[in-house]
């Protein structure tokens, strides 16, 4: 047992961390969070250079990493600047191509000279690809999809749907289709995909393990995101408690929110642990469970340290102006996003079933 | 021991149920069901609505221009405007300015004043908090010195709620460096328009504008715009403190909010049902509610009186209170899913429809009321009263 | 609205208060509640002395209260001295012979010369009358009933059958039953009760409902007995916390300690509210909801406060000798008498049923 | 980055499991996994048979008769003596006072002194808390003062588990009372025979014997009993607390513990069914899983010395392992609804058969694990000192 990370992931870590420190502070953050197409093309253009979009796929699919540990490496660090850029969208996309051997999008991908998105989500299907209603007929897409993360900056949408019974993959080009784009509440953009007879390329027509497989690498990127912007939420709060004077003295010293900002820290760190139990079990049959287990944690954790932060905080982490509300904003929202802890748990106990085990 | 209402209590509570019915718009009353920001010619039409029945100051006596309610009546007042889903009356001049001019102003005070907030021809803010002075409100700084006939005001006031929409502010100054923080402070009145006052808006973490900053720089104020003696502020400070704390609860509005959460639950479908048929969030829905009926029976006790822990028993509705509002926010953004992630612009709502209108602040509306716990008396405040209080230390 | 007690009923609580505090100090209470009989024969005689199981009962069936309020009024108060005699289980026998007008039993229990004790749980029917499996046959019952409250001091069993598909009610002499009698972990007896063709009589073919009303009376019987004990388990805290010196002051003085004795003082005062609640609604058609409701709550602030109780004082929470740690016992385990919190919360989503309101 | 354990660790692992299959008798497992009390025979046994392959104390290095093992190599032990339910080794001598003599003590006292407590000929018990020095540990009153070669201890200590086993005691006394509180305290053994001592068993909240009270009353020690310098001993206190916490998180046997936690709810049922198939049940099962699971990686993470936070982890461990562990407590509590009651006696759980036998004393080990989080550095304590490097101060 081992848990220092490789050399190289190391560097991905330490060249990304400097790149964003430099590219994304919080000001231009905010800017490219909330404003015009919710994504800047010349830090994409930097994360290409770095070997981002690389790191998130194998060598034998086009890039040099691919592991868990690399998702969790890259996304880790992204969650320190919580930085806004469609990767999650991209991650997914490209483990779907992966999947099905499309190495000319990869490699534009990781170039970073074309975006995608992925494309799985309706009104009424919320965390179960078997209620998706989008259909695939005649080389034709109908349907709308909704809360495509990174949609409104996507090249190619990627698109779950229905046809003869079984669950597909197919191509848009983004175009082609009707994308009504928007920002987030905390940040990045994402768009509805209205197909109304749409032509598309059928990619697989039966596409649903590659398709788990996709999310849960998203899973396990926003995982790792979260515990990256938890540690800075800490330090922020850690340090603003140190500054803050009320009744004459340093608000740290005040026992009950020391006991607060511990029983938060012991949670961070049971997050960054069950981060690394998932992405250990990735490349295992274990990773369904671990994932899911991830997940639900994380995203009590988040609530936790976002709630709590901005309570202790107090106005200040209220407002909009402080990096912090942004961060904790930020830790709230992932929950939402591919299935919540409650969707999480419930795959868990699926899963693991007690009542049926030996 | 008796839980119902008399007669003549259920019938004012028609009679309130009635006249929101009949005059409350559909159009405002679904503004407020949505979680919508209000503009000022919304508030101000629905003050002068509830005035046409001298309902809008409603812990005024008659006298002034009151309804004369006691704390039951108010309480029923509350709830059904609630339910009703009318706006909420803006507590500066009414429930704040109004009692502390009834009880410490001067009758000139008094009788110029009073009528301009019922009429809304005044639309009074709040200058309490300092960037410097939070929970230790004791050490504001903010500096009025005597020239003459004048106080010249210097400083900085923070968290002005809705001060964007106000013509006047009610002040608590430094008079005085002398003795304990708490004895040299002074309330003061201030004309927004007078040369020297600037307001800058915050933005809060959702995005909406609701809260500013004011600063001061050579404000010239007459000292007859002081409000008691001078140097006794901190007593008018900590009287509209306890006035701030009633319907602290929230009990009609987070009813109000877990009705529409289970009629959510009924709308929005997870694995084919709706999601309210879900065990995990049924459970969880089923809690709040019975905490908060519980909560409701806390308020009524104290309404009448009967508490055993009266004093603390306000800070203990707030603490409460906004736990379980805050809770009911917290299960009202969950239940939208990834839907509850777009940022509630007038197109995500009005065109794109991604969820039920109703809801699409849902997200927005639980960032913003992460606010509770911290306004108006943070509830670790409230623990330390509570805990003075318990152990007399 | 008017929450100040009626003269009575502040006249039982306050001859209850004073002739428990003078008959059950904690050594006492220890020694009933653990050895022998677990049951006192001259306190108990006290206790109808005073009236307190008149009180359970209406003028009409033979007593002179019987109302939700009287209940609470007095099981408030054994609370508070945590009285392990066994009231709970002559409650809801009174309250099933006067729904079946046996005046004769309610006389003498009211008396204090007979006692009684309702058998309904067996041990795969927890929470649920419709498994119960014990039978009634040509005047004879056998079945086993197990964890029947004061059963091991009762003259009379009611016991909860089924007969020809119905639920009745049936009443054993205890000397014609196999009773095996035992103290419970908090204090007070219990026993099983063996049936084996035991001679028995039909007080009701048909009697789900009464039993209901009687689970019911029970149930809002031990909210308020939690509701008494808190109150006193909250004060020794606080006397502790105020004594208590560590690192040269009292312990009162610490602010994380503060904060939760605050944390559980609010849910104390939430408890007595819905106990209140219930009371108020006893006599209603919401009877069955508001219990459930008060149950519910009772039991995640019993627990909140037995832990809380035990953690602030330290080890001398953990100890026998400490009259604290039996108010704790009793705390936690008044949740597993008549369905704990989960039971309750299955039951309040049932009977609201949030998926199919209007 | 490799989470696999290497294939000598895994055949280790493999080693100690047949071991534990063939020597733990399934009387004494079933004991265990029941939750009842041992008796000094148990245990004495248990030791013994240990020690047949140099196991029993497995901090020490070989050449004082340890098995010289590593980090990893007792996490693994201690896994799989959970999982097989065996009893758990009783650290006073073998875990507290061997490594503070292999550290500070003389050669004299390592040769005398360890192959006794290996032997088992010596029990030891500890002498630490005071009942006005519990977690202000260095206030402790207890006095030795010197008299020629010896000391003259008067005062009591109190906690002292299985005392009532034990032929001696170490203790931290009072030798000075200049300077701070922590300067004037000596670790000195003493024989349990020694005339002036008196030993009080403390029955605990759920009616069992554990721990002890010990009054000294003019026992005279040889100064040669000291260890360490005179005035030194808080050193060794400190030192000792640190290996108190090695394997604090008890992250095997919380684990044996939910599994039994499963079997039960596959076992009991609810409204006709097994209490397993209830989704709240089964909801708060999987979240104790997963926090479970996350301390398995966090204490892995502590023992392989990577983690971020070294100091501070081993008290999260404690805090965030005994929460875990209380959790499963109670949800082994709750699943036997009113069969928990009951006192478990020999006639309840052998002739009455309420609950299961496994579980018929689950209320009474819930009540006695409430220690877990007051015993040995409260959680109250571990959050203090997690704030204190947090914040510097």
């Amino acid at each position: 047992m081992d848990f220092t990370p490789t050399d190289d992931r190391r560097m991905i870590a330490d060249s990304l961390r400097r790149f964003l420190s430099d590219t994304y502070p919080i000001e231009h953050r905010n800017k490219v969070a909330y404003d015009g197409a919710f994504h800047d093309p010349d830090g994409w253009a930097g994360l290409a250079e770095l070997g981002i979009m690389g790191a998130l796929v194998s060598e034998d699919d086009g890039g040099f990493g691919g592991a868990g540990f690399d998702i969790t490496t890259v996304f880790e660090e992204m969650g320190r600047k919580i930085c806004p850029e469609p990767l999650l969208a991209n991650l997914m996309a490209l483990r779907l191509y992966a999947a099905f051997g499309k190495s000319e999008r990869i490699e534009a991908i990781v170039a970073g000279s074309e975006r995608a998105a992925f494309a799985f989500d309706e009104s009424d299907s919320f965390g179960d690809l078997g209620e998706i209603s989008t259909t695939f007929e005649g080389g034709k897409l109908t349907g709308r999809k909704t809360v495509v993360y990174g949609g409104q900056a996507a090249d190619w949408i990627l698109v779950a749907a229905k046809s003869g019974g079984k669950l597909g993959l197919y191509e848009v080009k983004a175009s082609d289709a009707e994308v009504l784009a928007y920002p987030m509440i905390d940040g990045g953009g994402a768009a509805e995909i209205v197909l109304d007879g749409t032509p598309s390329e059928c990619i697989a027509e039966e596409a649903t393990d590659a398709i788990e497989a996709a999310l849960d690498a998203g899973r396990l990127a926003l995982c790792a995101e979260a515990v990256g912007a938890m540690d800075v939420l800490k330090e922020m709060t850690r340090d603003y408690l140190m500054q803050r004077q009320q009744f004459g003295r340093p608000i740290a010293l005040f026992q009950a929110l020391q006991h607060r900002l511990v029983d938060f820290s012991i949670e961070i760190e049971q997050a960054r642990s069950i981060v690394i139990h998932a992405g250990g079990k990735f490349e295992t049959e274990e990773r369904a469970l671990a994932v899911a287990k991830a997940k639900n944690l994380i995203g009590r954790a988040g609530k936790l340290v976002a709630e709590e932060a901005v309570q202790m905080h107090g106005g200040i982490g209220m407002t909009w102006e402080y990096a912090g509300s942004h961060y904790a904003k930020r830790l709230i929202m992932i929950d939402h996003q591919l299935g919540d802890t409650e969707d999480q748990l419930r795959k868990v106990m699926a899963l693991t079933d007690i009542s049926s085990a030996a | 021991m008796d839980l119902n209402f008399t007669p003549e209590e259920e019938a004012f509570r028609e009679e309130v149920r009635t006249f929101l019915k009949d005059n409350l718009s559909e159009d405002l009353a679904t503004k407020v069901r949505n979680g919508r920001e209000l503009n000022k010619q919304d508030i101000e039409s629905w003050h002068a609505l509830l005035q046409t029945r001298s309902w809008l100051a409603a812990t005024w006596p008659e006298e002034y221009g009151g309804p004369g309610w006691n704390a039951v009546q108010r309480h029923i007042f509350e709830e059904e405007c609630a339910f009703a889903n009318a706006p909420r009356i803006v507590p500066f001049g009414l429930g704040m300015l109004g009692p502390v001019l009834i009880k410490f102003g001067t009758e000139e005070q008094k009788k110029t004043i009073l009528p301009r907030i019922l009429s809304g021809e005044d639309w009074w803010c709040q200058g309490y908090s300092e960037p410097g002075a939070g929970s230790d409100l004791a050490s504001l700084k903010t500096r009025a010195v005597r020239d003459g006939d004048d106080y010249i005001i210097n400083g900085q006031k923070t968290w002005t709620t809705l001060g964007q929409f106000a013509d006047k502010i009610f002040c608590l100054v430094r008079t005085s460096t002398e003795g304990k923080p708490q004895q040299g402070i002074s309330f003061v009145l201030v004309d927004l328009k007078t040369p020297g006052i600037e307001m800058r808006p915050i933005k809060l973490i959702e995005g909406g504008y609701e809260v500013n900053e004011v600063f001061f720089t050579d404000v010239r104020v007459p000292v007859s715009n002081r409000v008691g003696e001078e140097n006794q502020g901190w007593t008018i400070a900590k009287y509209l403190l306890g006035h701030e704390r009633t319907n602290i609860a929230g009990v009609g509005a987070s009813t109000e909010a877990l009705n529409q959460l289970k009629a959510l639950g009924r709308k929005v479908k997870r694995y084919g049902k709706p999601l309210a048929a879900d065990p995990l969030f049924a459970a969880r829905v089923a809690e709040v509610e019975i905490d908060l009926e519980a909560m409701r029976m806390t308020n009524l006790r104290m309404l009448f009186g009967t508490s055993d822990a009266q004093g603390s028993v306000s800070s203990m509705l707030k603490i409460k209170g906004t736990v379980i509002r805050q809770e009911i926010n917290d299960l009202a953004r969950r239940a939208l899913g990834p839907a509850a992630s777009p940022f509630p612009s007038e197109d995500v709502i009005g065109n794109y429809g991604i969820a039920p209108p109703e809801a699409a602040a849902n997200a927005a509306n639980y960032f913003n009321n992460r606010k509770l716990s911290i306004f108006g008396g943070s509830n670790e405040i409230q623990r330390n009263i509570i805990a003075k209080e318990t152990f007399g230390a």
